[in-house]
């Protein structure tokens, strides 16, 4: 299961003939921690809404600026959160992996993407369009309780990525010696 | 032992002194010097100070005329005889390094024989006290030691009490019992004298004195016992110990340090306190180098202070909690004992008249909470087994550079020969003071321990690791270890193992991944999670990317930023493992980074089932001994040096992340 | 950034900028313009910026002032402090112990032992030889310098015995010092004493051998006198004129002028005359209250007409001072008793304070008026180079003649050394100076 | 013990790792020239330090002249007057490293008193045509003006101090230059403490350590001449000093030689300002 850490790329996942079925993608879905207890029951609504969708390497899957109408969650793959910093140039502030969501500004009234997203190997993600997810939430109290919680980790994430490198933790600095 | 009592005529005082003389000693004693008694070098009865006391009070000490032909009716003198077995200079060592080659010796101590005339029953206390600290630790304090078992103890039982003296709450006086070689009682006409050691009674039996009359002893005890009721009962200490670690976040700290001048006069005036530096010196050629120990304190700013301009105990409040919690709560952890022996110099001699009495009345009366505890009562509990160093730590041994490989534009690492069987004894963890003469001695980790020498991964971020990242193959350093508790291995025998490094913080585990690539078998799953600033910052990366390479253990590894050439993982060392699949409950963890950092990866792995006692990390402190004696390292209990810098989290308990602590 | 600068000229003619002295203390500049063989200017600025010592010192307690006026000047620190313990002690009645008395005088030889070796050595001998420090000296010289260097050593172990360090000593306090000494303190510098007689010895020797310009004037002398010891803590204001007064009397006959184009007042006497004080003018005043030492060393010279008359000789005049000072210095040690206490009781009160004493380069007044809290109400220091200033310019006017035919570069350094060998200490003048021609008329 | 000197360690030891040797500058400003003539004062260095450095400007010491580059640049004195402001800035323009020497220069010096008063009512007092005098109307520390690098303490500084900063300098080491309170010193020497014993005001505890505590040890209250120590606790030891005494006795004490550095001249400020006489100030000096 844990995959060997080995870049720049890994193993696009191999898709079985039925892979459209709801249950399928059900399937595909709890085997991420995303997922992983998730009931039963509401998989199954979540996936009747989603689509599977798969990037080659370096396909822009959501533009910092941009309006975001999709919420993805990686089934596999890695894709790097960027951000143009002045004077800096293009720099990856974060990378998600497996479980990860991202576009999760398609869930916020104006949806406009804070980063941009860029896939570093081919990935696979389980895609919702935002109308019929808002509308599945605003309607589905239970998905909704179920989804928000794992949105939000993966804002805190963004978050901490952001105060580490704020923090500049491994940063050298006079020593007493 | 106590022989019997003997009387010794005021007249024969001088004869006294000609006998400690005839035994070869120089006799320190109280005298009157510039307004105050203090302890000097005397030569005969006349210097005591005869007719004289002092009163005390708070902030406040001056001589007071008594009319009475008596030569101990004051109580404590300014300078407490620590100045002799713990004097607040003497040479440590002295180095030469010629060309690229180094040698450093230790200065040899010849302690001088001395005794000690007039010496209380709290400052027995003390002498013993202080004692016991400086024999502790893999090596201890030999000069300390030394001086100490040299000097004669003729101790003298108060007649009079101090408005600042608290001997009776800490339990060591007014009485003399034990601990002194010699005991004199004085009274109007002369002294009771009693022996205490054979020491003693080499130097009495010159005198052939008659023994002492009843009603002698009789009017000693008597006085004795007033001096006891005079000071009652002040300080609330039965219990004192575990309310000050309840009270670590009282508001009072903040009040003190108000008024707190941090000018240190209270741990210079202590008996006990212990703390010194170790002072560099140089020639102009930087060829001659010697290193002095001097006096130091807890409330200097300085002390506190480590790598990258941080500082463990930036507020006065801080330093003040750390000097009082110590006194009275965690010297027990650390001695077995209380580090206060109540002889109230600190009150007298704060120059705004701050009075531990009264702090410790406000923080921790009687009654106030005594839970939780923060951290163990003892730092052995829950220590993981064999963890020490089995062979004593060696001296200076002159190693030498064999190559140096830069990881990183700033850290390099050093391959240093040596057959010294100290330092080949180096466990994981483990870590060795280096120096060069005339630079700061930085305590650097282990990167990898070699039959023939040591693998050193440094950091330059100030002149001295700059000199030391500087050198080339055939250069000669100092090395003083292996010091303090390694990673405890066997602690992870047959269960999982989790590494978690940041930064230069892969150094120190470095040696423990050799360990358990090479014990392979003995473990369950293995997986090491490495942090770096960027992906030009990543250490050992042929090294890590061949581990990687293995289908036995798995590594993964995360920069804070990158630029999008980066393919690998961008974010926090805890996004490696917070989601992964596995059982925390059978792993045992090692982590090693800023301390941010690692206060992140511990709630992670708490969170990943990891226990408390299966989470060990080493702590940055900073070391200057690196044997536990100049107390720069001291978290709550712990002597980072000795009793880590090694510890798992349940060690810490809540001492792990305290802010000023 | 201060370079040299040399304007030109023709014959007869000579414009000379120094921009800024060196190896003087302080900053100062010197500007000399002839024209024709007659010199228009002659001017010696001093631009250390001003410090308004007189109004610092007002409201604070006479121990007070002891430090703040010592920070007049950090080579002769001890003559501030002595000019104004004495004063304040005379102007309280204020009896001293004759060993207190005593330890001031060692303290005071201290000063003047590190002082006049810092300048024969460090300042002034460089320019005898043909060196621009004692640093390029060393190279051809080491011994030389390490030998006044010792002895400059022994002066600076002497005030930081007595004074606790050698700049701006701590010790001195109205009515004593503010501790007292035991013997062994005091003899145990002796033996760093007897080696810098020594050096003081040869001192003499190595000046007297050097090769002054040829220069002869007869400038008004002005120091003070003392009965029975060399002229250091006390005595009355003699001149080579006949001039005594009692050193309280400073003021009436002498004056601080400002004059228009100038930044600084000046010190001359009230008919306008303008004197010199320092080594030079001790020796020939008061030759026969050199200690025996000294003064056998001084008739060995065969110097003592020229060390009054050839300012290039003063460097000569300091060295016999040395001698003087080292010699004083180990007798009072013998002869060192410690008083009973550090220093005499004494009550804060009205009053007016006066006095004069004798700098390392000359004599130094100092007045104080008390108010009724015994606070400074009012000050008056005038140190010595603000006296010379005058005189140095007048020689400097007359000398300049003599160097018309030299390279410019040698004129100018001629010009520099004649300005050292009174070894204006620039900062010591809270008043600054100029003078120009016009100034003369 | 030691401060972490605000100079980057790679300027110091680049300098030791240079073959050829540093150009060290010594300027002064408004001083007594003091603390470079404690450069002068290591009689027993000064020829090997020499060897070992190249003095390119001393004005006080050789005719030599040089207005830089420096490696390092001591600067002695305040900045007192209107040329004063430019030549700083000029200074720090040619120098590496550039260092502060003494109470004026790191304080504004005794000097700085004068900042509490009337620039023209003191220039009056001193000068019957006070408008032929240039000078500010404040003296300040040369770090009001330019950055500096470090800074030696002290009226005059201490020459152990010198010292050890030079060989550091030479040695690429870092100087060890304590930033604690004088007590440390003070106990470390055994000396009986003058305030506790003999109840005379002592600025020690506030004050930082390097001169070797002189003062109590000749039997005086230490008078801060190297100013504040780091954290200097002033309030707390006016408010003790305070007890018995008058509000401007308290403000006597620390209106000495760093008497405008912000601790002192906050403690200064409350209590009543500097000492003044009970007469209004004199008039002129001249007769």
């Amino acid at each position: 299961m844990w995959k060997r850490y080995q870049w720049p790329s890994m193993p696009p996942m191999a898709l079985p003939d039925d892979w459209r079925m709801t249950e399928t993608l059900c399937a595909f879905l709890t085997q991420t921690w995303f997922a992983a207890d998730m009931p039963e029951a509401i998989c199954e609504r979540l996936s009747a809404i989603a689509t599977l969708k798969e990037y080659p390497a370096g396909t822009t899957v959501v533009s910092e600026g941009t309006a975001c109408r999709e919420l993805g969650v990686i089934l596999s793959g890695r894709i790097a959160l960027r951000l143009t910093l002045p004077g800096v140039g293009e720099q990856t502030i974060l990378t998600i992996d497996d479980g990860d969501l991202f576009g999760w500004s398609a869930l916020l009234p104006e949806s406009i993407a804070t980063s941009t997203g860029v896939t570093l190997v081919p990935t696979t993600a389980l895609v919702f369009e935002s109308e019929p997810l808002m509308r599945l939430l605003a309607e589905d109290p239970e998905v909704a309780s179920a989804i928000y919680p794992r949105v939000l980790v993966a804002v805190t994430r963004r978050l901490q990525a952001t105060r580490t490198q704020l923090l500049d933790l491994y940063r050298a600095g006079h020593d007493p010696w | 032992m106590i022989a019997t009592s003997r009387f010794l005529p005021r007249a024969d005082l001088d004869r006294f002194f000609t006998a400690l003389a005839a035994d070869g000693r120089r006799v320190i004693g109280p005298t009157v010097v510039d307004g105050a008694i203090v302890h000097d070098e005397l030569s005969s009865f006349a210097e005591l100070p005869n007719g004289w006391t002092a009163d005390t009070a708070p902030g406040s000490y001056r001589l007071r005329a008594t009319g009475l032909d008596r030569a101990f009716d004051y109580n404590v003198g300014v300078t407490s005889w620590k100045r002799f077995t713990h004097p607040p200079i003497i040479p440590l060592t002295s180095g030469r390094r010629d060309g690229g080659q180094v040698v450093v010796e230790p200065v040899e101590t010849d302690p001088p024989r001395l005794a000690f005339v007039g010496v209380r029953a709290c400052e027995i206390a003390a002498l013993r006290i202080q004692d016991r600290a400086m024999r502790a630790g893999p090596l201890g304090d030999a000069d300390h030691v030394a001086r100490g078992d040299a000097a004669l103890v003729v101790a003298v039982e108060c007649a009079t009490a101090a408005s600042t003296c608290f001997c009776t709450s800490m339990g060591t006086g007014p009485e003399v019992d034990g601990g002194a070689d010699i005991v004199l009682s004085e009274l109007d006409e002369g002294f009771i004298i009693r022996t205490g050691t054979d020491a003693g009674a080499v130097v009495v039996d010159r005198l052939d004195l008659r023994p002492a009359a009843p009603a002698e002893s009789e009017r000693a005890a008597t006085q004795v016992a007033a001096v006891r009721a005079a000071i009652g009962d002040p300080v609330p200490t039965d219990g004192l110990p575990t309310r000050l670690r309840a009270a670590l976040d009282h508001p009072r700290w903040a009040e003190v340090a108000e008024r707190c001048l941090a000018c240190a006069n209270c741990t210079l005036v202590c008996p006990t306190c212990f703390c010194t530096s170790v002072a560099v010196a140089s020639d102009l050629d930087g060829i001659e180098g010697t290193t002095e120990r001097t006096w130091d304190s807890c409330f200097s700013l300085g002390f506190g202070r480590v790598a990258g301009d941080a500082n463990f105990r930036p507020k006065v409040r801080d330093r003040y909690r750390q000097w009082l919690t110590h006194k009275f709560s965690t010297w027990w952890d650390q001695f077995g004992s209380s580090g206060c022996v109540g002889c109230g110099r600190c009150i007298a001699w704060c120059p705004v008249g701050i009075d531990v009495r009264e702090e410790l009345k406000a923080i921790a009366p009687r009654g106030a909470p005594s839970g939780p505890i923060p951290w163990p009562l003892s730092p052995d509990e829950g220590r993981a087994p064999a963890a020490l160093a089995t062979v004593a730590p060696a001296g200076h041994v002159t190693a030498t550079v064999q190559s140096v490989g830069f990881e990183t534009a700033d850290t390099a690492t050093l391959d240093l020969s040596t057959d010294d069987p100290g330092i080949l004894a180096a466990r994981p963890g483990q870590f060795v003071m280096v120096e060069l003469p005339g630079f700061a001695i930085p305590p650097i980790s282990i990167s990898r321990i070699r039959p023939d020498g040591l693998d050193l991964t440094i950091r330059s971020v100030g002149p001295a690791t700059a000199a030391l990242t500087g050198l080339t193959g055939g250069a000669q350093v100092s090395l003083r270890g292996p010091l303090g508790r390694g990673w405890p291995i066997e602690a992870a025998l047959g269960r999982d193992v989790v590494i978690v490094a940041g930064g230069i913080g892969l150094a120190p585990l470095r040696p423990l991944i050799d360990a358990i690539v090479a014990n392979r078998p003995q473990f369950g799953a293995v997986r090491l999670y490495l942090g770096a600033r960027t992906p030009r910052d990543r250490l050992f990366v042929a090294e890590m990317n061949a581990l990687a390479g293995r289908t036995d253990l798995e590594v993964a590894e995360i920069v804070d930023r990158a630029g999008p050439e980066w393919y690998g993982r961008v974010g926090i060392v805890t996004q490696l493992f917070d989601h992964a699949p596995w059982d925390g409950t059978r792993a045992t963890a090692f982590m090693c980074g800023p301390e941010r950092m690692m206060t992140a990866t511990a709630s992670t792995l708490e969170h990943r089932g990891v226990t408390a006692g299966n989470t060990w990390l080493t702590l940055e402190r900073n070391m200057a001994c690196g044997v536990g004696t100049c107390g720069h390292c001291q978290l709550g209990p712990f002597f980072v040096c000795r009793d880590g810098p090694v510890f798992s989290l349940a060690e810490l308990g809540s001492a792990f992340g305290r802010e000023g602590l | 950034m201060h370079d040299l600068d040399l304007a030109g000229g023709g014959s007869g003619d000579l414009a000379i900028d120094v921009a800024m002295m060196t190896r003087v203390e302080g900053e100062g500049s010197l500007r000399l313009r002839v024209r024709d063989g007659v010199v228009e200017e002659a001017h010696l600025e001093i631009f250390e910026a001003p410090r308004y010592f007189e109004q610092l010192v007002i409201g604070r307690t006479p121990d007070e002032v002891i430090d703040i006026v010592a920070r007049i000047c950090g080579i002769c620190p001890v003559a501030y402090q002595m000019t104004a313990v004495h004063a304040f002690e005379h102007a309280l009645h204020i009896p001293i112990d004759p060993q207190v008395r005593a330890l001031r005088r060692l303290l005071y030889c201290g000063e003047w032992i590190e002082s006049h070796a810092l300048h024969i050595y460090l300042l002034h001998l460089p320019d005898f030889l043909g060196y621009a420090s004692a640093l390029e000296l060393a190279k051809d010289h080491r011994s030389a310098v390490e030998a006044g260097l010792t002895l400059k050593k022994a002066g600076n172990r002497l005030v930081e015995l007595i004074g606790g360090r050698a700049i701006h000593p701590v010790s001195v306090r109205v009515g004593g010092f503010s501790r007292t000494f035991r013997r062994s303190e005091i003899t145990a510098i002796r033996g760093q004493l007897t080696e810098a007689l020594d050096i003081a010895y040869q001192t003499v020797d190595l000046v007297a051998g050097l090769e002054p310009p040829a220069f002869h004037r007869d400038s008004r002398l002005v120091a003070l006198r003392h009965p029975d010891e060399y002229p250091m803590n006390e005595g009355r204001i003699v001149s080579t004129d006949g001039l005594d007064i009692a050193a309280t009397e400073w003021l009436t006959e002498f004056q601080e002028s400002q004059v228009s184009w100038s930044h600084a007042l000046q010190a001359r006497d009230r008919a306008g005359r303008p004197y010199l004080l320092g080594p030079a003018s001790r020796v020939t005043l008061a030759a026969d209250q050199l200690h025996p030492l000294a003064a056998s060393a001084l008739a060995a010279t065969g110097l003592a007409d020229e060390i009054r008359t050839n300012p290039y000789r003063s460097i000569v005049a300091r060295a016999i001072e040395l001698v003087d000072a080292t010699a004083e210095a180990i007798e009072i040690i013998d002869a060192y008793e410690p008083p009973d206490q550090a220093a005499t009781p004494w009550q804060p009160g009205p009053g007016s304070a006066a006095w004069a004493t004798e700098a390392p380069r000359g004599l130094i007044f100092h007045a104080y008026e008390l108010d009724q809290n015994g606070l400074i109400r009012s000050a008056c220091i005038v140190p010595p180079t603000s006296q010379n200033q005058a005189g140095i310019e007048a020689d400097l006017a007359s000398f300049a003649p003599q160097v018309l035919d030299l390279p410019r570069d040698q004129a100018t350094h001629r010009i520099e050394q004649l300005v050292r060998s009174y070894d204006p200490c620039i900062s010591c003048a809270t008043h600054f100076l100029q003078l120009s021609v016009e100034d003369l008329s | 013990m030691t401060a972490p000197l605000p100079v980057e360690h790679s300027h110091l030891s680049a300098r030791a790792g240079t073959p050829r040797r540093p150009r060290i500058g010594v300027v002064k400003f408004a001083s007594c020239d003091g603390c470079q003539l404690t450069l002068l004062d290591l009689e027993d260095e000064l020829l090997a330090i020499a060897e070992k450095v190249d003095v390119v400007e001393f004005a006080e010491a050789t005719s030599r002249r040089s207005s830089g580059p420096f490696d390092v640049l001591f600067v002695e004195g305040s900045i007192s007057a209107p040329e004063q402001v430019d030549e700083i800035a000029q200074l720090r323009s040619v120098s590496k490293v550039l260092v502060t020497i003494g109470a004026c220069a790191t304080a504004g010096g005794i000097q700085a008193i004068r900042n509490w008063f009337d620039h023209e009512e003191i220039r009056h007092a001193v000068y019957p045509e006070p408008r032929y005098v240039e000078s500010l109307a404040m003296s300040r520390p040369v770090a009001d003006f330019v950055a500096v690098d470090a800074e030696l303490r002290g009226c005059p500084i201490s020459p152990a101090q010198l010292r050890e900063f030079l060989v550091a300098l030479v040695t690429g080491r870092r100087p060890q230059l304590p930033d604690e309170a004088v007590c440390l010193e003070c106990k470390r020497r055994g000396v009986v403490c003058v305030a506790v014993a003999g109840g005379i005001p002592c600025l020690g505890p506030v004050t930082r350590t390097g001169c070797g505590a002189i003062c109590p040890a000749y039997g005086r209250g230490c008078y801060g001449c190297f100013g504040p120590r780091e954290g200097a606790n002033t309030s707390s030891l006016a408010a003790w000093l305070s007890d018995g005494r008058n509000a401007s006795d308290v403000a006597r004490l620390f209106t000495g030689f760093t008497a405008w550095s912000e601790p002192f001249r906050k403690t200064i400020d409350a209590h009543g300002g500097p000492p003044r006489s009970a007469a209004v100030p004199p008039e002129t000096t001249d007769a």
